[in-house]
């Protein structure tokens, strides 16, 4: 992997660096010859409005080719254009990786980034990095196509007329001095959560110009329980940071700690490395007790079924049962009594080497009982560390406030940073109306949504991957982000932007952060910097922290009538900052598999008492506020828990995530986000859900095999009886093992496949009709009853089998099979017969039915793979194990005349998944991990009984112990 | 010489009459027979000492060659790019049987159909018969038989004779 | 009745069958021999060239190394167009004020690319590496021809899939020794196959693994 | 004897029936009725070339096929035309051969239906690609690419099948009109006619000699066109069957589309039957008895057929392999089940009506009947297709299957593309044997003089 270390450099216009030949192609973008090339490489070029040109010309790398599929016409001449001068470490078709990262809800998701020629196209974990370790999740994949997101605000505007940086300076400039007659009364910031050092530093330089202005924190992510239950829990502002690869016994009350968010990656790699310590049975147990059915929940071995409001009871049950002092075990079901029994027991023997963990749902009590067990059993320091607040700013108003204030008149000028206020506030704030009452608002944000278009100056932020900035991971190591391409619209980052309000004309985009790292580094700062730079990350987590829980026994409030309303963040579009990013919106939601819309989750038999059917619309009320949205049954849901997602029914997304879903935001209490009472009951309408798997039962068959602990014997290898000569095979063969114990369904790796073999986006309406394009789905089953399914989640790629009824179907040998045992796929003399989709019994293979082809025009041309062709229509496609990686591998391996080594070819799935459960490699290598997980107990084939001997095999999910051979 | 017609054609209205007729010929010594009639008339090839037709010949032979092209074909075309098929046999015979098959079959068919043609020196638009006024009634309801005039015992007023003898409704000069 | 048709009819019409069916198959022959000619395969034009730039003269007469001027070639998959910067490094000193590279001074001047007419072009769903090529034998001259010889620049080979298959399948003939990779006049010794297997066991080529569909196509 | 011990009334001259015959090209009886029914013919193929257009401009994704149902009307529709296409040959040629003198007056249109079926099959096969314009690489020529084609494909196997049996088809019937096409030659009087006729028949005399050699290369080619027949369906089923697919993977597959294939043939063959002999008068060539003879052979391949049934059932439940079971089951009680009873339902109760020999001998009633038959065996394709792609094995990539628009028009359009060609046909040919009638005309004479 190579790092720049000079890339630092490179938006100083210094002459060497990938960005550098960025601006040569911004400099082409009016000469007439490369306008001529142009319109011949790209005709649509011609139609573009002046500045649609221009920023297509700037995207269009000269050394970017857009991939269609030609069958053998007269073989054309097409323009070549060479640099001017080639920068010296520039290897033209040769990525180059940069270490950075990208910033979610205010943290740094460190990232390497691959550019070919200056454009990046995939982000993957740092893989030096103590958090990710390399690992990705869907929101760190998906990050770049926001790079080149059409309907990013690419200009200044005021009132929606375009307008200049120098009238922003300009106008600043009028703002300072009113501010500074009275020392910032009536100016307000309105900011998300944000870790940035110097960012952090800037505002504080703010607040001291202007003593009297304030800061407001908003963000749907912020209000999570890390932030404000800590508080309750142990009296003062702490984070809470899970050692789970040192638990043997994870209890949990309705907390997601797999689920998408912050810690989803270490919190899974962690899981995944104390569950996979021995061969012979589960590294860990996991007791789930849940209202709502999620990742967690599904990885339990253990899960309970209960309402949400009855968390706090059964964690005071739980602490009962533990012996914590002034916990009474409350009037609880049998059910319930039997699961916290077992669970008791299990942390009993664990003491210190088990985890208790409250969600958001169940409150204060919750967290507050949580923190007391985990006191009790002494895993407080050992398996639960605390470290002060990573995020801040420290000291700052809430929207409420901010509202309120606006309405009293105090606000004249308001600033809004990188936060969408008027989308995300909770309905009843009525933030949006409170917005347009401020005299002078100025919104910063790499979209011109709902806040920005409600605001009199709208200003263009520069991406992470655009930007000089930094921040901390969850964690609380700081990475330092340098720009890995140059803004290709008239951007600035928000360091220049505050730099702006601090009174600086035309800051440099790097000044401030090196400002800040200056000062840390000391004398040492340019050796520390490039070291920074190079490695992606400052060593050195937040310090660790001692706390005590507080030690009083709260008692849960009484359950009444009415239906608990829980609010989750929809698992792919997050709190709705994404809606416009097509991969997120296409992925499928983990549990539901539903795409481009939100649902209503309800439980199986509450859908049977009103009664509705999935899809049927369904109005939930909280006080006198109510949304109406399509409901969704799901099975083992608690039965008088209703689940609303938020992140949905945007209306200034852009193309793609406009008017998808319904708005939950317009019905969330400002007081308790995320649990509420209310009703739910049948309104007229339904809706077709485009959902990517119709049927979740398993119908009696073992498609996902379960093993209990020590009952699994090292597998012989068994050899395969054929009538069929076998064919000879090269040194290398290719194969791979998912471990289904390990699989949380998190789409990591789905997303990954898509960032890097350019998998196309086809929109509702055709996954609607059973025409989605990914390579790689996650089958999810249910098994035993509806009411209370155990739920599996098996990744289905292409199952690559050394007998292929697909290859023997295809007329024109447009699909074949490799020497290395690789199902090749050759898209450009495939006619599209499908007779090889026909034959496939796992039905992995797409088909391209109209041309998906993003528009020529459309900038997220340039986030294409250049090393993977782009699908016209008419053609199959399917999971090509990578295969550009592995004959990249090759040919390095081939120049210096030596066999490849194991982990030398990584597949972008493996290379994604936070629990390892994708192993790759070579299988013909009996010391490689593909060869050893193939011998190992829970191994096995799926279909096995249909001979088509696959390279993808499983490895079967662990029971819990003590539950026999129950569901399967 | 131009003038000697193609032959004598004597009309009958029924098999049986043209079969009779036919037999009388050969008795009398007549070689050059030939009879025009609106559907295939049993015994009559005998009659007129027509040899077997080879017919059947060119179809076994364009048989065995639809086999061979197929067969050869198919091993071509997968020694000059050998792939690996869903892990199936190079040649793979059991496959291969189909295309064989509908080749051998084609190339029978037709050589058959080219070999009647060739044989019956078709297509002739222009026949000399075509001239007789009544011959037209050959491929309604009329039995035809014609003397040719390269037989030896052929002569215009003698034949005729023979002809109407042998019970033909009409007999006309066939002009050459 | 009378002849519907003159005796000339049927001359005709055996004309006409027989006419018909050698149109067929000479059209077919026809066809699949346009396939691989010259027009269709655009080895007959040499294409219009920004300014007219000589191998013959570079290579050929002043033997400048290939890799002098497409320095990628052994890097990188593709070989690479000079960059401007490449040109001036000789003719800042000499030809400076030719009006001939008026176009090259323009370039640098303006810091904008020369827009040359790529001559071997392959579609873009055909992955093709030059690295690997040059280091296993296979000498710049087996695709380009004779480029030394060349006054303006044109497709020496038809660059055909048939044309790769036809050295994937059997490499050993063609392969030559490392330090010959750029010499355009190599001809292949009396013993080609056995010196090029020699090469070919000394890189480890995998004979037999260079025709399945991946190695070009992803 | 009586008259209606034989097929043909006796009571009818050699002669009567030349003209009879010759007429209809010759002197168009049924000018208004024809016109007409153009008109609808043509609208259709309007239809198609319309639905063509879209298709080929937008791509496949216009039908509602999806990933698992990448095969639906398409595929399906291309068996049912195929089989249609098989009646044709079979009467004309097994029927030739075992000297079955009920074929003579009904052979000729069988054959020609054949043809225009076959090529409504024969579009299929390319309309269905991803990318058309690329068909030709299923031919083995001598590409830049120097790849061929791949001859373990069963879809490779269909273009040489269908390509062949489209051919031998054609060769069957053409040389077996040539003697008519001469006669009608005679009998034209104006100018057009002479020559179209005279070029077509080739010259054809009737010598006695050209007869001998043209009965050998037509029983020749007829014992050649059996087997084909029978071949040609198999492969189709092989299509299927080739794949592990559940309900697809069976070896009852080959002699099951077969016969099932025979049966809606015959249903057509029927249907024109009727109609022809009404619009043109034939009752006197197309007799009762033919219609007896035409409603017996329907039911007994229509009751093979539904051994084929039996036996699928079986079958499944005989290998105890759960998948297949599970679609059996599927078939009969699952979402598409509407086709697997609608198949049994219009295949095979009415069809029981042809015990009764009145009903046999009622042209309407066979009419009905087969239109029923024609109906149930497309649904039944539909069934054997649909049913096994959308819920094949894994659970997880189960879908659903609904037509659009496109999938109907395509269809519909066919059909016109089936009545144009055929329409005119029937304007320019003799649509019964005419030598062939004669020749048993003049048996049954004989026989009746001789005692």
């Amino acid at each position: 992997m190579t790092r720049n270390v000079r890339a630092h450099r490179n938006q100083a216009a210094p002459p060497e660096g990938g960005p550098r030949q960025w601006s040569g192609i911004e400099e082409l973008s009016d000469n007439p010859a490369f306008q001529a090339f142009v319109d011949a490489e790209y005709p649509a070029a011609q139609t573009f409005s002046p500045t649609a040109r221009r920023e297509f010309l700037k995207l269009m790398g000269a050394s970017f080719a857009l991939a269609g599929l030609t069958g053998c016409e007269k073989s054309p001449f097409v323009a070549g254009l060479p640099y001017v001068d080639q920068p010296d470490d520039v290897t033209i078709g040769v990525p180059r990786r940069y270490a950075t990262a990208v910033v979610l809800d205010g943290y740094a998701q460190p990232v390497i980034a691959t550019t070919y020629s200056g454009r990046p196209t995939k982000l993957d974990g740092n893989p030096d990095h103590p958090v990710t370790g390399g690992r990705s999740d869907i929101f760190m994949q998906s990050a770049v196509l926001g790079l080149y997101d059409p309907d990013r605000a690419q200009a200044p505007t005021r009132r929606g007329e375009p307008v200049s940086w120098q009238d922003v300076v300009a106008a600043t400039g009028v703002l300072r001095e009113e501010w500074g007659k009275d020392g910032g009364e009536g100016l307000r910031l309105l900011v998300g959560p944000i870790t940035s050092p110097t960012l952090l530093r800037q505002l504080d330089a703010l607040l001291k110009q202007f003593p009297k202005a304030r800061v407001h924190l908003h963000g749907p992510a912020a209000q999570s329980p890390q932030q404000s239950l800590a508080m309750a829990a142990y009296g003062k502002r702490v984070d809470l940071h899970y050692a789970l690869e040192q638990c043997d016994v994870i209890v949990s009350f309705d907390d997601d700690f797999l689920g998408p968010g912050l810690d989803q990656v270490r919190n899974a790699r962690g899981w995944a490395a104390s569950r996979h310590r021995f061969a012979d049975r589960p590294g860990n147990r996991l007791f789930m007790a849940e209202s709502v059915p999620s990742a967690t929940g599904a990885m339990a071995g253990s899960r309970l079924i209960a309402d949400a409001s009855r968390m706090p009871a059964l964690a005071e049950a739980l602490a009962n049962a533990l012996g914590v002092s002034g916990a009474v075990a409350g009037d609880i079901t049998g059910r319930e009594r039997d699961w916290i029994k077992r669970a008791a027991d299990a942390c009993g023997n664990a003491r210190g080497k088990s985890l208790i963990v409250a969600g958001s749902v169940g409150g204060q009590a919750g967290a507050i009982w949580a923190a007391r067990i985990n006191d009790a059993l002494g895993n407080a320091g050992q398996t639960l560390r605390f470290t002060a607040p990573i995020a801040g700013p420290v000291g700052t108003g809430t929207l409420v406030e901010l509202v309120s204030d606006i309405s009293a008149g105090k606000v004249h000028s308001l600033v809004v940073i990188d936060c969408n206020a008027a989308y995300s506030a909770p309905g009843e704030l009525k933030a949006a109306e409170a917005l347009q009452r401020v005299r002078t608002s100025l919104h910063l944000g790499s979209q011109r949504d709902e806040t920005g278009a409600l605001c009199e100056w709208q200003l263009p932020m520069a991406h992470a991957l655009e930007s000089w900035s930094d921040a901390r991971a969850v964690d609380g190591t700081a990475t330092i982000i340098q720009p890995v391409i140059a803004p290709f619209y008239d951007v600035r980052t928000i360091h220049q932007f505050i730099a702006m309000l601090l009174g600086e004309i035309d800051p440099a985009p790097d000044a401030a952060v090196r400002q800040t790292w200056q000062a840390t580094f000391g004398d040492t700062f340019s050796t520390q910097w490039k070291q920074a730079l190079h490695d992606g990350f400052v060593q050195g987590a937040a310090g660790f922290v001692d706390a005590r829980a507080v030690s009083e026994a709260v008692t849960a409030p009484p359950a009444d009538g009415a239906v608990d309303i829980v609010f989750r963040l929809d698992p792919t579009v997050w709190d709705g900052q994404f809606a416009n990013v097509g991969w997120l919106q296409e992925l499928p939601k983990p549990l539901t598999t539903v795409t481009w819309s939100n649902v209503v989750a309800i439980a199986p038999d509450l859908a049977k008492r009103i009664p509705v059917a999935n899809g049927d619309h369904v109005e939930v009320r909280i006080g006198d506020r109510s949304v109406t949205g399509p409901a969704w049954i799901m099975p083992g849901q608690a039965g008088n828990t209703v689940a609303l997602y938020l992140g949905y029914g945007r209306t200034r997304a852009g193309r793609v995530g406009d008017g998808l879903g319904y708005d939950a935001y317009q019905v969330q209490p400002s007081d308790r986000p995320w649990l509420a009472k209310g009703s739910l009951h049948r309104v007229d309408g339904t809706e077709t859900l485009a959902v990517t798997q119709l049927h979740h039962r398993m119908e009696g068959f073992d498609f996902v095999r379960e093993a209990n602990p020590g009952e699994v014997a090292k597998q012989p290898a068994s050899e395969h009886a054929s009538f069929y000569p076998q064919w000879s095979s090269s040194e290398n063969a290719w194969g791979m093992v998912i471990d289904l114990d390990a699989c949380i369904g998190c789409n990591a790796c789905v997303a990954a496949c898509t960032a890097e073999n350019n998998v196309p986006i086809v929109g509702a309406e055709q996954v609607k009709v059973g025409r989605e394009m990914h390579w790689l789905r996650i089958a999810r089953y249910y098994a035993g009853s509806i009411e209370e399914p155990r739920s599996h989640f098996q990744p289905v790629p292409c199952m690559h089998c050394e007998d292929a009824p697909c290859e023997m179907g295809c007329p024109v040998h447009a699909t074949t099979h490799s020497p290395e045992g690789l199902n090749q796929m050759v898209y450009n003399r495939c006619i599209g017969t499908r007779t090889c989709s026909s034959y496939c019994p796992y039905k992995v293979r797409r088909f391209n039915f109209f041309d998906y082809r993003a528009p020529a025009d459309s900038p997220t041309q340039a986030a294409h793979n250049p090393d993977v062709t782009v699908r016209s229509r008419g053609v199959m496609e399917k999971c090509t194990y990578c295969v550009q990686r592995i004959e990249a591998a090759h040919v390095t391996a081939d120049k210096e005349s030596r066999p490849l080594r194991d982990g030398e070819v990584v597949t972008a799935c493996q290379q994604a998944c936070p629990t390892k459960a994708i192993v790759f490699g070579d299988t013909k290598d009996p010391n490689s991990e593909v060869a050893r997980l193939k011998r190992d107990g829970r191994h096995y084939v799926l279909l096995e009984e249909l001979g088509t001997r696959p390279r993808t095999t499983y490895l079967a999910r662990w029971r819990d112990y003590g539950s026999g051979s129950g569901q399967g | 010489m131009a003038e000697r017609s193609y032959g004598m054609l004597g009309e009958f209205d029924s098999p049986e009459g043209l079969l009779a007729a036919a037999k009388q010929a050969r008795a009398a010594g007549y070689c050059e027979l030939d009879a025009f009639t609106p559907f295939p008339i049993e015994g009559l090839a005998r009659i007129l000492r027509i040899p077997c037709p080879w017919i059947s010949l060119v179809g076994i032979i364009g048989a065995f060659s639809g086999a061979g092209t197929a067969l050869l074909m198919q091993m071509f075309t997968n020694y000059d790019y050998p792939l690996n098929v869903g892990g199936r046999p190079l040649y793979a015979l059991s496959a291969f049987a189909v295309v064989t098959f509908e080749l051998t079959i084609l190339f029978s068919a037709l050589a058959m159909l080219v070999a009647m043609l060739w044989q019956n020196g078709l297509p002739r638009l222009n026949y000399p018969v075509f001239a007789a006024p009544r011959f037209h009634l050959a491929s309604k309801d009329r039995f035809f038989l014609c003397i040719k005039s390269q037989d030896p015992m052929f002569d215009d007023r003698g034949t005729a004779a023979f002809l109407t003898d042998a019970g033909a409704a009409s007999v006309e000069r066939v002009p050459p | 009745m009378a002849q519907l048709f003159s005796p000339a009819a049927d001359t005709w019409m055996r004309l006409f069958l027989v006419g018909s069916l050698s149109l067929m198959a000479g059209g077919t022959v026809g066809i699949i021999g346009f396939a691989r000619s010259a027009y269709m395969t655009s080895t007959d034009v040499r294409p219009q060239q920004p300014l007219p730039f000589s191998h013959r003269h570079h290579a050929g007469e002043l033997g400048i190394d290939c890799r002098y001027c497409h320095s990628n070639v052994e890097s990188g998959p593709q070989a690479g167009l000079p960059p401007t910067e490449t040109c001036m490094t000789c003719h800042s000193q000499i030809w400076t004020n030719a009006s001939m590279l008026e176009p090259v001074r323009q370039s640098l001047a303006h810091r904008t690319p020369i827009q040359w007419t790529r001559v071997a072009k392959l579609p873009d769903y055909v992955y093709f590496r030059h690295d690997i090529h040059i280091a296993k034998g296979v000498g710049c001259a087996d695709c380009h021809g004779r480029i030394d010889q060349m006054a303006l620049t044109y497709r020496a080979r038809p660059l055909t899939m048939e044309f790769c298959l036809d050295c994937h399948r059997d490499p050993a003939p063609k392969l030559r020794p490392p330090e010959h990779i750029t010499d355009m006049a190599w001809t292949p010794p009396t013993d080609a196959r056995a010196k090029g297997e020699a090469i070919a066991a000394h890189e480890k080529i995998r004979f037999g693994e260079l025709t399945h569909c991946t190695v070009c196509h992803r | 004897m009586s008259d209606h011990s034989d097929i043909l009334p006796r009571r009818q001259s050699i002669g009567g029936i030349a003209d009879q015959l010759t007429g209809i090209p010759l002197h168009f009886p049924a000018e208004r009725r024809w016109l007409i029914a153009m008109a609808f013919a043509s609208a259709l193929l309007l239809l198609l070339i319309i639905s063509v257009t879209a298709l080929f401009t937008r791509g496949v994704g216009i039908w509602g096929i999806n990933i698992p149902v990448n095969w639906a009307f398409a595929i399906h529709n291309y068996v049912w035309w195929l089989g249609i296409g098989h009646a044709g040959t079979l009467i004309s040629a097994l029927l030739l051969l075992t000297g079955s003198e009920w074929r003579n007056s009904l052979n000729r249109f069988a054959e020609t239906m054949t043809l225009f079926a076959v090529i409504c099959a024969g579009i299929y096969p390319v309309l269905h690609l991803g990318r058309p314009w690329y068909v030709y690489w299923m031919f083995p020529y001598p590409a830049t690419m120097g790849v061929w084609p791949q001859f373990r494909s069963p879809l490779e196997w269909d273009i040489w099948a269908v390509l062949t049996y489209l051919t031998v088809s054609l060769v069957f019937w053409y040389t077996g009109l040539i003697p008519d096409l001469a006669a009608a030659r005679d009998r034209a009087t104006g100018r057009g006619w002479q020559i179209f006729f005279g070029i077509t028949s080739l010259g054809w005399r009737g010598s006695a000699i050209h007869w001998l050699r043209w009965s050998q290369a037509y029983r020749l080619t007829a014992a050649l066109a059996v087997p084909l027949v029978v071949s040609v369906h198999s492969e189709v089923s092989l299509l299927f069957a080739a794949g592990q697919i559940p309900g697809w993977h069976s070896t009852i597959f080959p002699p099951y589309f077969v016969l099932g294939a025979a049966f809606s043939g015959f249903a057509v063959v029927a249907i024109i039957a009727v109609a022809l002999r009404s619009w043109f008068g034939l009752r006197n060539l197309v007799t009762d008895d033919h219609l007896d003879v035409l409603g017996k052979v329907l039911l007994a391949t229509g009751l093979m057929t539904g051994y084929g049934y039996v036996f699928e059932v079986f079958d499944a439940l005989y290998s105890g392999e759960a998948h297949e079971m599970r679609t059996l089951l599927d078939r009969v009680a699952g979402v598409y089940a509407w086709t697997y009873w609608g198949a049994v339902l219009f295949n095979f109760v009415p069809l029981q009506a042809l015990w009764w020999r009145g009903v046999r001998r009622t042209g309407w009633a066979l009419l009905l009947i087969s239109i029923s038959v024609a109906i149930g065996m497309w649904l039944e394709r539909d069934m054997i297709l649909v049913t096994s792609l959308y819920r094949d094995f894994l659970v997880s990539s189960w879908g659903k299957f609904t037509p659009t628009f496109w999938d109907w028009s395509t269809y519909l359009g066919t059909i016109g593309l089936f009545l144009v060609p055929f329409l005119i046909a029937v304007r320019l040919i003799p649509m019964i044997s005419i030598f062939e009638s004669k020749e048993l005309l003049h048996e049954e004479k004989q026989e009746a003089h001789h005692g």
